[in-house]
């Protein structure tokens, strides 16, 4: 548990977090989302103690960050930095080494450590792992820092727009990997992102900040079915209703009404089942358990039910 | 034809475009004669560039050969290192030594080697005074039954001194005694008052150090001269040398130099050596005490 | 527990304190080349030393405690402390000269550990306080003052280090303005030649060793052996109308000249090739990637970026030569090595430290010196 | 800031040429050592020579004691140099480094010649004052160039490393210092060349080394005696410069 | 125009761009999609003659690129690095002022110039041109890239990733300016991203690459309806029949049948009115022309017409 109260930080004169309080429940998967400059970046940097506070209280777990020295506190939370900042002297092996060669892990775990990585962010072990980061492309680098960040399997995650160079199918399995993992582990996220789908797809609460302040912090479908201001809602433009239609598997409101087509596959979502209809044209569209109406589809749209997962 | 020049010497000078170009050693007795010659050069009228003290004695012996310098000050013994296919008993005596320097550089190098001063600045050990009297030591037969009783020496020499038939090793030979080489503190460069100076506090438990003849601080520092009978080393006397060329456009320097240096007897330098170094004078203003007592200058 | 609060200031006056007490202050020598007698600092200060040793004790208390105006109020007794250990000094040693024309004072560790300490703190707390610059010039000149109305009494007369002084007066200024000269002179011809060539090293590589490799030879050539090589081509130079005509010659300046400058090609030259070396390639790419030609990347990007090191370079340069350009001592050059060599020569520490105190000085100088011009230059290739 | 190109790019500079050449060097220097008198011979064929080999000591001698010398004086002033070039861009040294940098510039600039002459009287002859004069006069280049190699450590890298929860130790050890060595490893490399050249000025304090010959050699007109002083000497700083240069290139690759 | 021919890209033995052939015409708006690592900066990159060919030839212009001073060219091409790479030791207007200096410009239009190009990626010019690189956020510091590279106002652009990492408000801002721009003054663009959204909205074609060949290169439209194979249907999921909704005004769509609500603003795309449909629950859309009705919009969804701005 992450406890944010009051928080400042400045630069100079300027303000970068203003007078900011948040909590980050255990294994909750936070995202913090807004606009480029807001303060998303020094905030996650605060919780760390990479940077020091102008002024209020930071507790990790309960424990003051105060009364905990940085190195120690920062060996049990990942990071993943925005700038990447891979050793250029290290090969990627090397580089997701790193943790757990300081926790002393032997040797032959961390070598399946690295290649379970590696794998988990879809890069082929054998390959990828004696390259150097100058020989990596943007999106294979980025992939590596969040393998490094993850390889020692901290219980918190400090991530600073973790998949922003990654194409989408990567993305998407990432994404999808990556919350099956936090699910599993019970891991504390903090996600920084820019991405809006990333962040309803992903959430338990989404923090939308501007100008080095909190604007609002609930869950998903609060935000985008009930923006608090203007704001927020310029900053989904509608369109997170269709990530909405994303989280919710399609199998869960098919109707009785066979129709005579192939169905969709098991896992498909509401949304799928909309981009169905537009591509093919058609009003109804079928599913292994039924077939769902587009009045149907209006109608669970509109309904503000929680993430039924 | 010393003294023929006027107060108004300044204004008629007698090379007013280019100046002779005096040098000396870096070290003391280099400041003394080195003044010296610019002294009487310029109350004869002589415009003169002043770099005494300037150099090395390579360096000086090679500014000469380039024509850097036109006048410089060297010694006869040092002719041993300069001239090539030599007996090296000649630089044993004086004359001997003086005429076969000035002959070779006359005719290899065009320099000319003028009338030496009357004072050895030979290389001779010292100890001290209460060492001397304890083990009763005056000659270097002394010395060498003194070592080959097994007495504690530590020696602080200069490498080229040890080295040499006419240094160190003839010594060894003739008076029939031998050091070993942790007896001996060997220094590559021929400073004896380094050497004097780690004698008398005893750096390192030197007890016997090289020193020149015209040293004159020894008996201010209560160190004696041990006696060498056999005269192994080198004669150092220091002589004026002068380019052929510069001679031939102002033969008077000759005499007014020769009439100066002939002047100088060995204890005349101690005594100007002393000056400087233990009371702190000036070279210059020894070198025209002395210019002055004797006649020189008003 | 106890906290150090000030850990400069606790290791400084420490020191400070513990020379003061241990090691002697001053030799008094009957004559220029004997040994002569120690004395502490208790024996020349009597009573009163307590003060000076109260001023250290003060210093070291202050560095465990938070004080309002510390910065300001230790840098006032610094100065107190610099003033105090001279008068002090020059009163008492008068009593033990008693006449002896040939007899003088000798500065011994104690006094110069003393200086080096108070001197750390002055520079450190120059630096410290920053808003009351006129409190830094009142210290400054008060010290100045107090010298300067004391060099015009005899008060220093009997100081070893001053009689030398006297006795090379004539000549000291020159000297120590040509010393001045050679070593700007040889660092900043050396750093037109080696910064080009650490260039050419680092932009074909196949020239790294042709360049590197001579540049160290140069730098294991012993300044004697160099000076007899130099000799012969210098005097032949200096035989040109031109070269006659500035002073060039086979002894002299110029064979100092030369032989500094090429000494300080080896620091300049591999600073500067590491200095390219470690310019970020991402950058350089995207100078390149806006159309920037090889020598637009060289004078914009490489160039700044590179500069802190190449600095570096030039700095070891400038330090080593202040402390090398006594050689030109050795062939006729001037400068400060005329009495370093006079006084090893003469077996004269006093001598020696004439030559030598003057260069310590003129390092310090060169510091500001060359922290100004690193800002300067570092405001223009980064404008 | 701070770079390394890619082990493709430096591969290409680690030169198997300068290997061997020095290879080749050191054979060449163990043969003159060796068989000195030979060599010797071979200079007076070439030049004029005064001397009739009355020398004491041989060149074998001299050698050794101006390689231990060049050995002890480089050790210590590695690691001391390094040792404060670290600990003052550190956070608990930084408050001392200017004046640590200021003490170091004053050593450095203080003429060695004058050093050993004042350390005479303290430490007596031989190795010892030598030693001493020697380590400060090479500390600088060596301090300086570990301050700024690891003052230049790009900020984002030191980021990572201390977001992962690395000590300052830990940063230091794997990521400022390899990052920095390629700065660190060239002034050692100064410092080194520099220090092999200085050490013929031990001669002046009684502790041999080659610097004796050279001396003798100037001072009697013997170029004989010079060469067989600068030569060696000049092998040496050959080899290890080129040695030192693989070395550079190895370490920061096998970091 | 870009002539691209059989063009082939090793790093060692590796192959990053294979035998690809490609042309961009003049003023074309050329996006090119792929997955992480398929070769898209290195073919870039070979554009502009940062790395060499293996083999093949390109030409710029009509001008073979090997007839071409690397320099020459670079300065008529403005190029957007993927890791942005501004100059550590130079502020804001000094980094965007670099390439007008080059060219010589009169400092007051470069003065002018930079406060444009700061306006326009939306950064306040009188605070963000005195900062350094350091004290930028990750998407400022991007945003400022961009502005860097069109500076000069080069007429071809090769942006690599040019808004990775910008919030999307600003991100949206930037690419409807960007594409008003490059329209207005017909630049030639060469644009990378992974962001299919983006791709769609922007490009006048998209190619996409995979394991440094060319899968297929073809209008928006046709890419999303009828993708070549599998792996393109996969990249865009589907989803880019949203995207090509947007790129369809809906007052072009209007049925003549008013309704009594509040109309759309008149810029509304189709995509628009199908997320008001779902957040609204309504199966008709008033607009300012008069409305649309479901039905009709699964219509317009199918049909293959073109882009018709
Ligand atoms: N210098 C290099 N040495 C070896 N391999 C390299 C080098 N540079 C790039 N690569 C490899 O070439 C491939 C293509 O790289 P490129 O940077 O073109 O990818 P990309 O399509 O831009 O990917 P991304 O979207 O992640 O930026 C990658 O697999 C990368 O690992
Ligand atoms: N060292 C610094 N000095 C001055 N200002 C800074 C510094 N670091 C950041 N800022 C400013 O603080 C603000 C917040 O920066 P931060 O990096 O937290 O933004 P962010 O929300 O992460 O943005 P982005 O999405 O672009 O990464 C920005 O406006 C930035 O310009
Ligand atoms: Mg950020
Ligand atoms: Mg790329």
């Amino acid at each position: 548990m992450i406890n944010i109260e009051h928080v400042t930080k400045k630069y100079g004169d300027f303000t970068a977090v203003n007078d900011l309080s948040l909590t980050v429940e255990s294994s909750e998967f936070l995202v913090i989302l807004g606009p480029s400059g807001c303060g998303k970046s020094t905030l996650l940097r605060l919780i760390n103690k990479m940077i020091e506070r102008n002024d209020g209280v930071i507790t990790v777990n309960g424990e003051n960050i105060d009364d905990l020295k940085g190195v120690q506190l920062r060996k049990t939370i990942g990071y993943v930095i925005q700038n990447i900042g891979l050793f250029p002297h290290m090969n990627v092996y090397k580089n997701i080494a790193t943790v757990p060669r300081l926790l002393k892990w032997n040797e032959d775990t961390i070598a399946k450590r690295v290649s379970d990585m590696l794998a988990l962010v879809g890069l082929e072990p054998t390959i990828y792992q004696v390259k150097t980061p100058a020989q990596l492309s943007g999106g294979e680098a980025q992939r590596i820092g969040v393998a490094r960040a993850m390889a020692s399997d901290p219980e918190i995650l400090l991530m600073d727009e973790p998949f922003g160079a990654v194409d989408p199918i990567n993305r998407l399995r990432l994404q999808k990997e990556f919350r099956k993992i936090q699910r599993k582990l019970k891991k504390t996220v903090v996600f920084v992102t820019h991405d809006t789908d990333e962040a309803l797809l992903l959430a338990d609460r989404i923090c939308i900040m501007n100008k080095g302040e909190i604007v609002q912090v609930d869950t998903p479908e609060n935000i985008v079915l009930h923006p608090k201001n203007d704001f927020v809602k310029d900053f989904f433009k509608e369109e997170g209703i269709l990530t909405i239609l994303s989280r919710k598997p399609a199998v869960d409101y098919a109707e009785p009404f066979e129709l005579d087509e192939n169905p969709l596959h098991q896992d498909a979502t509401m949304r799928d089942v909309l981009l169905t209809m537009l591509t093919t044209g058609q009003e109804r569209v079928s599913l292994i358990n039924g077939s769902i109406s587009w009045d149907a589809l209006l109608q669970i749209a509109g309904s503000d039910v929680h993430d039924s997962e | 034809a010393c003294n023929s020049s006027t107060d108004e010497k300044s204004e008629e000078a007698v090379n007013p475009d280019d100046p002779i170009v005096v040098g000396s050693f870096v070290d003391t007795e280099g400041g003394i004669l080195g003044n010296m010659v610019l002294l009487i050069l310029e109350e004869n009228g002589y415009n003169i560039t002043d770099k005494v003290q300037f150099g090395t004695p390579d360096v000086h012996r090679n500014a000469l050969l380039q024509d850097e310098l036109d006048i410089g000050i060297d010694y006869t013994g040092n002719g041993q290192y300069y001239a090539e296919n030599v007996d090296e008993e000649v630089w044993r005596d004086a004359s001997e030594g003086y005429e076969t320097i000035k002959k070779y550089d006359k005719e290899n190098n065009d320099l000319i080697w003028l009338a030496p001063a009357n004072a050895n600045n030979t290389e001779m050990l010292a100890v001290k005074k209460e060492f001397a009297e304890k083990h009763d030591l005056k000659t270097l037969d002394d010395f060498a039954d003194y070592v080959n009783d097994g007495g504690e020496v530590t020696l602080i020499t200069s490498q080229l001194f040890a080295e040499k038939k006419l240094g160190l090793l003839g010594m060894e030979e003739e008076y029939g005694f031998n050091l070993d080489s942790d007896q001996t503190i060997m220094l590559p460069h021929g400073n004896t008052a380094e050497m004097i100076s780690a004698l008398v506090q005893g750096t390192d438990d030197v007890n016997v150090s090289l020193v020149y003849g015209t040293d004159g601080s020894l008996p201010d520092l209560n160190l004696v001269v041990l006696e060498d009978p056999l005269s192994i080393p080198p004669v150092f006397e220091p002589s004026v040398v002068v380019r052929a060329e510069v001679l031939d456009e102002y033969p008077d320097i000759q005499n007014i130099i020769e009439d100066v240096f002939t002047s100088i007897d060995l204890e005349d330098l101690q005594h100007m050596n002393k000056d400087v170094i233990v009371d702190g004078l000036s070279p210059k203003d020894v070198a025209r005490d002395y210019l002055t007592e004797e006649g020189f200058l008003d | 527990m106890i906290t150090i609060n000030d850990k400069t200031l606790l290791l400084l006056s420490s020191i400070g304190a513990a020379a003061f007490v241990f090691l002697n202050l001053i030799k008094h020598k009957p004559n220029r080349i004997l040994p002569g007698e120690p004395y502490t600092s208790f024996e020349i200060f009597g009573n009163i030393g307590i003060t000076i040793l109260l001023v250290w004790g003060v210093f070291i208390v202050f560095s465990f405690v938070e004080l309002k105006h510390k910065n300001k109020i230790i840098f006032i007794l610094t100065t107190g402390l610099i003033i105090a250990l001279f008068s002090l000094l020059l009163s008492n040693v008068e009593a033990l000269i008693d006449g002896q024309s040939s007899a003088r004072i000798s500065f011994s560790a104690g006094f110069y550990v003393q200086l080096f300490c108070i001197y750390m703190l002055f520079s450190t707390y120059t630096e410290r306080i920053k808003n009351h610059t006129y409190i830094k010039w009142i210290g400054l000149l008060s010290i100045v003052g107090f010298f300067y109305y004391f060099t015009n009494t005899d008060a220093f007369s009997n100081l070893s280090l001053v009689k030398e002084y006297t006795i090379k007066k004539e000549q000291f200024y020159d000297h120590l303005r040509i010393h001045a000269l050679l070593t700007f002179a040889s660092v900043i011809t050396g750093a037109f030649i080696a910064i080009p060539l650490g260039f050419l090293a680092y932009s074909r590589k196949k020239l790294e060793d042709k360049i590197m490799v001579p540049l160290s030879i140069i730098e294991t050539i012993p300044t004697f052996a160099l000076f007899g090589v130099l000799l012969v081509p210098l005097a032949g130079l200096g035989s040109l109308p031109f070269f006659e005509q500035i002073g060039v010659s086979g002894i002299g300046w110029a064979p100092a000249y030369v032989a500094l400058t090429l000494y300080t090609l080896l620091p300049i030259g591999r600073n500067t090739l590491t200095g390219f070396h470690s310019v970020n390639q991402n950058v350089i790419e995207a100078a390149t990637g806006m159309g920037m030609s090889n020598r637009q990347i060289l004078q914009k990007i490489e160039l700044p970026l590179a500069f802190p090191v190449i600095f570096t370079g030039i700095r070891i340069a400038f330090i080593q030569t202040i402390g090398g350009a006594v050689l030109a001592g050795l062939v006729g050059g001037g400068g400060m090595g005329t009495f370093v060599f006079l006084g090893l020569g003469e077996a004269s520490p006093d001598l020696i430290l004439l030559g030598v105190l003057p260069i310590v000085f003129f390092t310090i100088l060169l510091d500001y010196i060359l922290r100004t011009i690193e800002k300067i230059i570092g405001g223009i290739i980064y404008d | 800031m701070l770079y390394y190109k890619s082990p493709e790019v430096m591969s290409m500079t680690v030169n198997k040429k300068g290997l061997f050449v020095a290879a080749f060097l050191t054979i060449l220097l163990t043969v003159i050592v060796i068989y000195s008198k030979g060599f010797e011979q071979i200079l007076y064929k070439f030049f004029s020579s005064k001397s009739e080999n009355g020398s004491r000591t041989l060149l074998v001698v001299y050698f050794f004691e101006h390689l231990w010398m060049v050995i002890l004086s480089s050790l210590i002033a590695i690691v001391l140099g390094t040792a404060i070039g670290i600990f003052i861009t550190t956070s608990y040294g930084r408050e001392f480094k200017a004046l640590l940098l200021k003490t170091v510039n004053l050593g450095q600039a203080f003429p060695s010649p004058a050093l050993l002459a004042l350390a005479v009287p303290i430490l007596g002859y031989g190795i010892k004052g030598a030693l001493i004069a020697l380590v400060i006069y090479i500390l600088m280049p060596i301090v300086y160039n570990v301050v700024i190699g690891i003052e230049e450590v790009p900020k984002d890298i030191v980021d990572a490393a201390k977001g992962m929860g690395m000590s300052e130790v830990e940063v230091y050890r794997k990521i400022k210092i390899p990052l920095a060595l390629n700065v660190i490893l060239g002034g050692i490399r100064t410092a080194l060349v520099i220090n092999i050249s200085a050490t013929t000025l031990a001669a002046t304090v009684g502790a041999g080394g080659l610097g004796v010959l050279i001396v003798n050699g100037v001072k009697t007109f013997d170029m004989v005696l010079i060469l067989e002083g600068v030569i060696p000497v000049t092998l040496l700083a050959i080899i290890v410069e080129l040695l030192l240069k693989a070395l550079q290139q190895r370490l920061i690759w096998n970091s």
